[in-house]
C-alpha cells in the first residue's frame, strides 16, 4: 500500500498544472466560453500535443494506458482550473467508448486522430424519458437494404454541439431500461436528418440536444456487434463518472482554498473574518467534506480494473458523496464569501456552480443511490440464501 | 386559544382573494410562479393597482395615506398576494424610506415624497451597504461634506436592487470623521439624474442583473434633502432596518413554490412512473412540508403576538432564518427535480428553447439566485448574532 | 385567530407547574423511578385531586371536556418537570380509548374512578411482530359458550406493569394489517393465562410486556362493539401522540434553558464558555429546533377535533419533527454540557433521553414519515384522477 | 500509487488474523460485537495472550519490547482486531505512560515500570482533567507540594477511565504558582494504594460505571516517582496527547459495528419483510456505508502518509471527528433499528430479559453512551479549534 504519486502521475499531474496556469486565468476561460466553440482550440491542441489526450487509452489505441488513477490525475487537475475543454465528452465518453467497442486491430485507426487533437466525436447515449439512465434507450435503428435508419432523440450529449460524428446508442432489442439489445452507430452530424441545438450549461459547458428523424446510415456505420454495446458503454461511462468526481474534488480543494484565503484578508467589525469561530469551525467542515470526496474518488479510480460489483458500489458511493458534500462545500463556499461570492466576476462563483452542477451529469446522487440500494437487497438475499443452505 | 381566523379575518381574506382575482394579470402570476422574471412594468401595473384601491402602503399610518391594516390583517394580505403569484411589493420606497420620513421628515419632505411613493411616481433605491463594510454597516465610508446650501457627496454604494430602474436613492453618508462611527451618519435623499451618479450593473452568478453599485462623484445634493439631523442618521438607519416586517418568513412564497414543483414532479414521467412517486423524492416533498409547516405556524404565533400587542424583535431573527432556509431547500428541489434538464443555460438568449421542458430553464439559476437570501438583508450568522445576544443574553 | 392561552388554560398551566415545583425535585423524582410504583401514588392523588386527570375526558365521562390544546398544556406542564406518573398510559391512551368506546351512559361509571385516581387501567395494543403498528394485531379473541378466550402477545404496554385492569386489543376479523376487524376486551390483569414482565424504560417509564396464554374472559368483556375497535383506538392514539409532542416540547424547552444556563456559567479558558461564537449559534439552532417542535404540536393539538385527513397530516408531521428536531436538541445538549451531560447525576442528561425516546412511543419518525408519503401518493392519485375528469 | 495491500502487508494480515483466530475467545468477541460490556478478566486475559506473543507494544519501540511495527503493520494489527471483536488494548499504561516514561523517565523507572506494563502486572489510570478545567487542560488545580523527599499531593482528577480497577495512576500537579500556567505543573505516577487517595464512581446516562473522580488528600508520593523535571510536566503532558494515534478514526470498530447491525435488521422481521427490506432504513445503511468508506480510506491516506515518513499532526484532529461522527450514527441507527424493543433498562439487573431480543438491551445505552466519542479525548469543538489554528491557519 503505497498512496504516493509515481513519477508518471507527478509528471501528469505538473502537465495540466502548468497547462491551466498559463492558459485558463478567469477572462481567458470566459473569454473561450464565449467564444463560438465553447473551449479553447488552441489549449486543447496543447492538450494533444503534451500527450493529455492520450491518457485513458489502450496501448493498442495508441494510448499511454493510463488506468483509473492517471484519469484522476489529469481531471483533478482540469477541475482546479475549472477547464472547460471537452475532456470529458469528447475523450473520456466518446473516446473509451470506442477503446472499449472497437477490435484491437480497428483502435488506432479511428483513435488516432482523436487523440491527435483533430477529431471530434460525441457520444450520444441518454434519453429525455430515461433521465439519468443510461439503459432507457427508445431510440430505434431499424435495418434495411441500405444499412440502418434510426429515429429518437438524444439529450445533454456532452461536447455534441461541436461534434463532426456522433456515436448514437439505440435499441436494437431487450426492453426498456435493459442494457442488453442495445447497439452503437457510427453518424456524421451532418447526415440528413440530424438535427441539433447546441447550448452552454450553466457551469460553462457545452452539450447539445440531438433529433434523429429516420436518419439512413450505412451496414458499416454498427459500431461492434448488435445488441452488445452494454459493455463498452459501461466502461465508458464508469471512466467518465471517475472523470466527473475527481474534477470535483479538484475544484472543490479551489473553492476551499478561495474561501480559507478571503476568510484571512476580510475584514469586519475591525478583524479577519477568519477570527470568527463559528465560520472557523464551518470552514473545518468544508476540508472535511473535501476529503471525504477525496478518499472516495480515489477508491472508484482505482477500483476501475477490479472486480464488477466492487467497482460498482465504489463509483456510486463517490458520485453520491461529490453530489452531497460537494453542494455543500459549494453552498457554504458562497455563503462565507457573502455577497462577492454571489457575483458573476468571482471565480468562487463559477467554482461553485461547476461543484453543484456535477451533481447532475451522468447521474445524480439520487440516481446512484438507488443503486447502492439495489446493491444492499441483492447482498441481504444472497446472505438469506446462504443461510438457508447451511 | 385559536389558531384559525376567525369571522372577520375570514371575511377581510375573501375580499384581497376578491381583488387578487379581479387585478392580477394572469401572466404576471404565471411568471412569477413559474419562477421567471417580471418586468418592471408589471411589477408597476400590479402597485398601481393597489395604489388605487388604497392598499399599496400596507405598513403605513390611516393618515399618510396607509391601511391602518392589524399584523394579522397584514399577514393575510401578504400571504394571499404571495400564494398567488403577485410580484412583490417593491420595499425601497414604500417599506424603506417612507417610514423613515414619516418619523423623521419634515414637513416639506412628508408632502413632497409620501404621495410620490403612495402613487408609484418615484422609484427608489437604497444606498447601504459598501463593498469594505458589508455586514459592518457603521463602518461606511462613503462621505458628504457640507457647501453652503449642499452637500458633496463622494464614495461608492453596493447591492443595490434593482438600482437601473430607480430615479431616486436614500444614502447613508459619513458626515463626520472625528466622532465614533455611528456618531458621524447622516440620512440623505439622493435624486439619481444629479449629475456625478453612476449606476453599474452586478451581474450574479445566475447570469441576472439585479443588483448594481452605485458612485457618487462630486455629487452636489440639496441640503433639505437631509431626513433628521445632521450626523444623527445612525437613529434612522437603525429605526429602518428593525422595522417590522411580518412577511419576513416568506411562507407564502414557499407555499407556492411548493406547490408548483408538486406539480411538476406529478408531470414528469421517468422510468415509466410519475417522478413524485419516485420514493426519494417524494420524501423530499414530505420533509419539506412538514418543515414549511413549522415555520408557517412559527410565523403565525408571532404574528398573533403582534396583534396582541407585543412589539417582535429578535424573533423576527428566527423567521428570517428559518424562512430563508426552507426557501433555499424548496430550490434545491426545483434543481434536483429538474435533473438532466437543468443544465443548459444559455436559454436566456432564447436559444434552446426546445430542448427542455417550459418549467426547467429557472431551475438552477433560481437554485444559485436564492443563494441570497441567507446573505442579504442581514446574513443568517448576523441573525444569529442578534438572537444569541438579545434573546439568550450570551 | 388568538394563540394566546384562555383563563382555563393558563389556570391548567399553572396547576401543573406547582404540583411540579412541589413534588419533582431531581432527587424525589429518582427516588420515584426507583419504588416499586416506579411513579409516586402521592403525586398521582394529588393530580386527581386537582383535576388534572379529568382535562381529557368527555363531559358524559364526568371529565373536563378538554381539547388537544388543553391535553396540550398539561402535557407540557408535564415534560418540564419529566414526570414519570402514569398519564399517558392509563388517562390519556386507556382512558381516552374508553371514553370513546363506551356507550355515553356507561362512561362515567367506569371513568369516575380513574379520574378519582384509583381505577389503574392499560391500553394493551402494539406486538412485537407489528413494531410501531397498532393495526398488526396476531393476538386471537375466540368466542366459546362462556366467553372468549384470548391468546398473543403485547409489547410496551405503557403503565401496563401497574395495571388492574388490562384493555387488551385482539382481532375478530380482517387482515393484518387493518383496522378492520380489531375488538378490545377488558382483562382483569390477574386472570390465568395472564404473564407481565414490567420493567424501567431508560427514560424513566414504566411498561410491561404482556402473555396471554389462552386466558378466558366473560361474554361482557367485550368492549363497544365486536371488530369495531379501530374507531376508538384512534381516538385515544392520536391523543397519545399529541400528549407525547407536548411533552417533548416542554421537556426540549427545559434542556434548552438547561444548557443556555450552563453556558452563561461554565468558564473555560477565563470566560463563559457561551462567549464562543461557534457555541452561540449552535445554542440558536437548538432554539430554533424548539419552535419547530412547539409549532408543529400546537397545530396538532388544535386539529384533534378537525378533519381527518388533516388531523393525521398534522399528528405525523408533528411526531416526525419530534423524532428529528428533539434528537438533535437532545444531542446538542449533552454536547454543549461536555461531561456533566453524560452524567446520571445531571438533570440535562435525563431530559435528553426522554426527548430522544419519545421517538420510541406510539411509532417513530421513520413510521410517520411513512403515513406522510401513503398520503402524498393519495394526494397525486386524487390530483391524476381531478386531471384525467376535468 | 497503489491503494492495496502488498504481499507482505497481506502475509502480515493472514499472521495476525491466525493469531487472532487461536487467541480471541469466542464468548469474548461476542459480547464485544453485541455491544455487552467486557469484564475485566476479559480483557486482562486478552492483553495477556499479546503480550506472550510480543504484540502488546505495538507503539514502543523494539528495545523496550516493543514490536516496531510501522504505521501500516500497527493499522492492519488494529483493524483486524477490531473488526474480530478483540477487547481495545487499554491505553493508559500502554499507550500513555509508557512513551512518556520512555522519552522522559530514568533509568530506573524505565527498568521498573515498562516490564511491569509490558506483562500487564500495573492496571494504569490516567490522572489529566479536572472538574474545573474540561477542554482547558493546562488550567489544573490539583497541586504537590515538595517535603522532603516526597511531594504531597492535594486536589481532584475526574473522567478516570477504569480507574476502579487501577493500582497506578500517572498524574498532573501543579508545583509551581508562580509561573504562567503551562510552566508550574508536573507528571507524578502514584500509586493509588497510597493512604489519602479515594476513588469515586461516577455514572454515566446509559448507568455504567466506566469512569472515577479521585480525590488526593495528602498523598505522599516519593520524589523519585517524578517523571522529566520539576515544573516541566506540560512537556510531557503535551507529548502524550500528541502521540501518535492511528487508530483514532475507529474504523475496524465502526465496520463491525455496522456489520452487526446488518445482519439484526436482516433477522427481524416487521409487517412480513426482513427490516433490512424497509427503505428508509436500507438507505441509512447504504449512506453509512459510503460515510464509513470515506473515513476507511481518508484514515488509510494518513498512514500511507506516515509510512512515507510523514508525521500525522493536526490530521489526527479529522479523523477524530469524522471517526467518531460515524461511530455516533451507528449507533443512532442502532437504537433505530431496536425501535420499540430500546425502551427497557432495567434489563442491567436482567429482570425482563424475555421482552425483547438478545440484541436489543444495548441498543439505547449504548448510543447514550457513545455520546462521550465527540467529548472525551479532546472535545470535536477543540479538534475543529486545532485544525483551524495548525491546518488552516485561521
Amino acid at each position: 500500500m503505497d498512496f504516493s504519486y509515481s513519477d508518471e502521475q507527478r509528471m501528469l499531474a505538473d502537465l495540466v498544472t502548468r497547462v491551466v496556469a498559463d492558459h485558463y486565468a478567469f477572462d481567458a476561460r470566459e473569454g473561450y466560453i464565449a467564444s463560438a466553440e465553447g473551449h479553447s482550440p488552441a489549449v486543447w491542441g496543447q492538450f494533444a500535443e503534451l500527450g493529455l489526450l492520450a491518457v485513458p487509452f489502450s496501448e493498442s489505441a495508441g494510448g499511454f494506458d493510463g488506468g483509473g488513477a492517471e484519469l484522476m490525475v489529469v481531471a483533478e487537475g482540469l477541475g482546479r482550473g475549472l477547464v472547460v475543454e471537452p475532456y470529458l465528452g469528447r475523450i473520456v465518453l466518446a473516446g473509451c467508448f470506442l477503446d472499449a467497442a472497437l477490435a484491437d486491430d480497428k483502435k488506432a485507426e479511428v483513435l488516432e486522430p482523436l487523440i491527435a487533437g483533430e477529431a471530434r466525436f460525441a457520444l450520444a447515449v441518454h434519453e429525455p424519458a430515461g433521465r439519468y439512465d443510461p439503459h432507457w434507450i427508445e431510440t430505434t435503428a431499424t435495418q434495411d437494404a441500405n444499412g440502418w435508419r434510426l429515429s429518437g432523440r438524444k439529450a445533454a450529449v456532452l461536447a455534441g454541439d461541436s461534434a463532426d460524428h456522433l456515436i448514437v446508442i439505440a435499441r436494437t432489442g431487450g426492453d426498456n431500461p435493459s442494457a442488453e439489445g442495445l447497439s452503437a452507430f457510427w453518424v456524421d452530424a451532418d447526415t440528413a436528418g440530424v438535427r441539433r441545438a447546441g447550448y452552454t450549461t450553466i457551469d460553462g459547458q457545452r452539450a447539445a440536444e440531438v433529433w434523429l428523424d429516420d436518419v439512413a446510415v450505412g451496414a458499416d456505420a454498427l459500431i461492434g456487434t448488435e445488441g452488445q454495446a452494454g459493455g463498452a458503454l459501461e466502461y465508458a461511462l464508469d471512466r467518465g463518472v471517475v472523470a466527473l468526481c475527481a474534477e470535483a474534488a479538484g475544484a472543490m480543494e479551489v473553492a476551499c482554498d478561495l474561501t480559507l484565503d478571503y476568510l484571512k484578508e476580510r475584514k469586519q467589525f475591525g478583524v479577519p473574518i477568519g477570527s470568527f469561530q463559528a465560520l472557523q469551525h464551518r470552514m473545518v467542515d468544508m476540508r472535511m467534506n473535501l476529503e471525504k470526496v477525496r478518499s472516495l474518488t480515489l477508491w472508484a479510480a482505482c477500483s476501475l480494473e477490479g472486480d464488477a460489483t466492487e467497482r460498482r458500489q465504489r463509483l456510486a458511493q463517490a458520485k453520491v458523496m461529490v453530489g452531497t458534500a460537494g453542494r455543500k462545500v459549494a453552498e457554504e463556499a458562497i455563503q462565507l464569501f457573502g455577497g462577492m461570492g454571489m457575483m458573476d466576476e468571482s471565480s468562487v462563483a463559477h467554482y461553485a456552480k461547476r461543484i453543484v452542477m456535477i451533481d447532475h451529469y451522468l447521474g445524480d446522487a439520487n440516481f446512484y443511490k438507488d443503486q447502492l440500494l439495489a446493491m444492499l437487497a441483492g447482498e441481504s438475499v444472497s446472505a438469506a440464501e446462504a443461510n438457508r443452505a447451511a | 386559544m385559536d389558531i384559525e381566523y376567525n369571522k372577520a379575518e375570514r371575511a377581510f381574506r375573501d375580499e384581497v382573494r376578491a381583488f387578487i382575482a379581479d387585478n392580477l394579470p394572469e401572466e404576471t402570476s404565471r411568471r412569477v410562479k413559474a419562477f421567471k422574471s417580471v418586468t418592471p412594468d408589471m411589477m408597476t401595473a400590479w402597485q398601481g393597482a393597489l395604489s388605487k384601491k388604497g392598499w399599496l402602503a400596507v405598513n403605513w399610518p390611516v393618515e399618510h395615506g396607509g391601511t391602518g391594516w392589524s399584523p394579522i390583517e397584514k399577514h393575510i394580505f401578504e400571504e394571499e398576494c404571495a400564494e398567488a403569484g403577485a410580484p412583490r411589493i417593491l420595499p425601497f420606497g414604500l417599506n424603506m424610506v417612507a417610514p423613515v420620513i414619516i418619523k423623521f421628515g419634515t414637513q416639506a419632505q412628508k408632502d413632497y415624497y409620501l404621495p410620490r411613493i403612495l402613487n408609484n411616481e418615484d422609484w427608489w433605491a437604497q444606498g447601504y451597504s459598501e463593498p469594505g463594510a458589508g455586514s459592518d454597516l457603521a463602518g461606511l465610508k462613503c462621505r458628504a461634506e457640507r457647501d453652503g446650501d449642499h452637500y458633496i457627496v463622494n464614495g461608492q454604494k453596493t447591492w443595490t436592487t434593482l438600482g437601473q430602474h430607480a430615479n431616486m436613492i436614500f444614502v447613508l453618508v459619513r458626515t463626520n470623521t472625528e466622532v465614533k462611527k455611528q456618531a458621524g451618519i447622516s440620512f440623505l435623499l439622493v435624486d439619481m439624474d444629479t449629475p456625478g451618479v453612476t449606476v453599474r450593473p452586478l451581474i450574479t452568478l445566475d447570469g441576472e442583473h439585479e443588483v448594481n453599485e452605485v458612485f457618487f462623484d462630486d455629487v452636489r445634493v440639496p441640503v433639505d434633502n437631509l431626513v433628521g439631523e445632521e450626523d444623527k442618521g445612525w437613529t434612522c438607519a437603525k429605526y429602518l432596518l428593525t422595522f417590522e416586517r411580518t412577511g419576513i418568513a416568506g411562507v407564502g412564497i414557499s407555499k407556492a413554490a411548493l406547490a408548483h414543483l408538486k406539480e411538476i414532479a406529478a408531470g414528469q414521467i421517468v422510468d415509466g412512473k410519475p417522478l413524485i412517486e419516485h420514493p426519494r423524492l417524494a420524501e423530499r416533498i414530505v420533509d419539506l412540508e412538514l418543515e414549511l409547516m413549522a415555520v408557517e405556524m412559527t410565523n403565525l404565533r408571532t404574528v398573533s403576538a403582534a396583534e396582541a400587542g407585543g412589539v417582535p424583535g429578535a424573533e423576527s431573527s428566527f423567521l428570517k432564518i428559518m424562512g430563508t432556509e426552507v426557501r433555499q431547500k424548496i430550490s434545491d428541489l426545483y434543481r434536483e427535480i429538474a435533473g438532466p434538464q437543468a443544465l443548459p443555460f444559455s436559454y436566456l438568449e432564447d436559444e434552446p428553447a426546445d430542448c427542455v421542458a417550459d418549467f426547467a430553464p429557472p431551475a438552477a439559476p433560481t437554485y444559485f439566485n436564492l443563494r441570497k437570501l441567507s446573505i442579504f438583508g442581514g446574513s443568517n450568522e448576523i441573525q444569529k448574532n442578534i438572537i444569541a445576544k438579545a434573546i439568550l443574553g450570551l
